[in-house]
């Protein structure tokens, strides 16, 4: 089962990819650390941040590592750099 | 009384305008609370020696204004009395000496807008999804990181 | 830096016209600094159910400016990084919702300037000679005292 | 030895004085509380707040008591009710 989702780049990793957003498609169960390597495998400079960014899945922070996510058709991903707002 | 006055604000705008100290303090104003504080981050002229000719900020829009809503539950958690919250922010490029972020809250006494701004500012600096690039003399610049982000 | 930006500003202003929150930010804004932290006291308009028509200030001036600047005096001692020091009282007449007092401090961090803005108008409210009187319906009138009042 | 004063009233003090103001003539060596005794001889309604107030001599604070001052002429003397402001 793969979905189609929208995923935004923010910062260095926007940087990095050259884009701010892009629409995939990928598995829709996977681990956040699987959906990181899907991503680093269409833009292998990502992997330079690797150790400093989260994920969102719906707006909601994720680590990166071992954990389950279940994505639906248009669910929003992105990538998070550290934080710098205020 | 706060039933007359209507419900408790909670205010946030994302914004590539200039922000205003006024229109966030009238917005947080009511009859029944005699305390304001106010909160105002500044691009500050320099880091580490380095000049700082201006900051840009960009946000994940709609998470930042749903994260920030989570700081206000927990702030109307924490300090009950709290009447109204406005946070601004201002995306895009902000010279130098202007406001990047603008936090008002009012409660009936002192003590807890003064506590929950306090808390506002700690926590979206560790909680909201904005990032700010430095921006140097000689065209470097830098994305930079606040110590409150917990995952680096 | 700091000399080519001049010196530290201690600033009073003890006024009848209303106050503007504009004016206070921007008379401590500075390119070093961060933070600004700001504090407003506004009128509230009941005192134990009792509905607050106005309030009346009234100072003995010059002392009131000399313990404000026995109070910056401590704030730059405690808080060394403490750039700029601002504040404005009202006098006579202030209708409900308008400020009474505004303060506002700047620093290169914000730590200082929130834990300085809340020295500052703890200790105004007990040792400068300002005198507040609640005017309330039906004319009846009543001298208020802070409980920061240290003799009473 | 006496000496002439100024000696201003504010809050609650100046509605029982019916005065903002006035200059009076006082022993220029004696203790606050004989100096609180004399404005009461002029303004017996004063003793109403005697248990609230402090002076202020040259704009400095100090207590009801036996504490001594030398006034000199021209110096301010003060009737501070309970503060309020801010």
């Amino acid at each position: 089962m793969t979905t189609e989702v929208s995923v935004f780049y923010f910062a260095k990793s926007a940087e990095l990819t050259g884009l701010k957003s892009e629409t995939i498609r990928v598995a829709s169960e996977l681990t956040t650390v699987e959906l990181w390597q899907d991503l680093v495998s269409r833009h292998p400079r990502l992997s330079a941040v690797r150790d400093s960014v989260v994920l969102a899945v719906r707006q909601e922070y994720l680590a990166l590592g071992d954990v389950r996510v279940s994505l639906r058709d248009g669910d929003e991903v992105a990538v998070i750099p550290p934080l710098s707002g205020g | 009384m706060a039933e007359a006055e209507g419900d408790p604000r909670d205010l946030v705008k994302l914004t590539h305008d200039k922000l205003s100290v006024d229109t966030v303090s009238d917005s947080v104003t009511c009859p029944s609370c005699g305390a304001i504080s106010i909160f105002i981050g500044t691009t500050r002229n320099s880091f580490e020696g380095m000049k700082v000719v201006q900051l840009e900020y960009e946000a994940y829009i709609p998470m930042a204004e749903s994260e920030l809503r989570k700081i206000y539950a927990d702030i109307r958690a924490r300090w009950p009395t709290v009447r109204h919250i406005c946070v601004h922010h201002r995306l895009g490029v902000v010279p130098v000496t202007e406001a990047s972020v603008i936090i008002g809250i009012s409660s009936p006494h002192r003590r807890d807008s003064l506590e929950a701004v306090q808390y506002c500012i700690d926590t979206l600096k560790g909680t909201v999804p904005i990032w700010k690039k430095e921006v140097y003399e000689a065209d470097e610049s830098c994305w930079k990181e606040n110590k409150e982000c917990q995952w680096t």
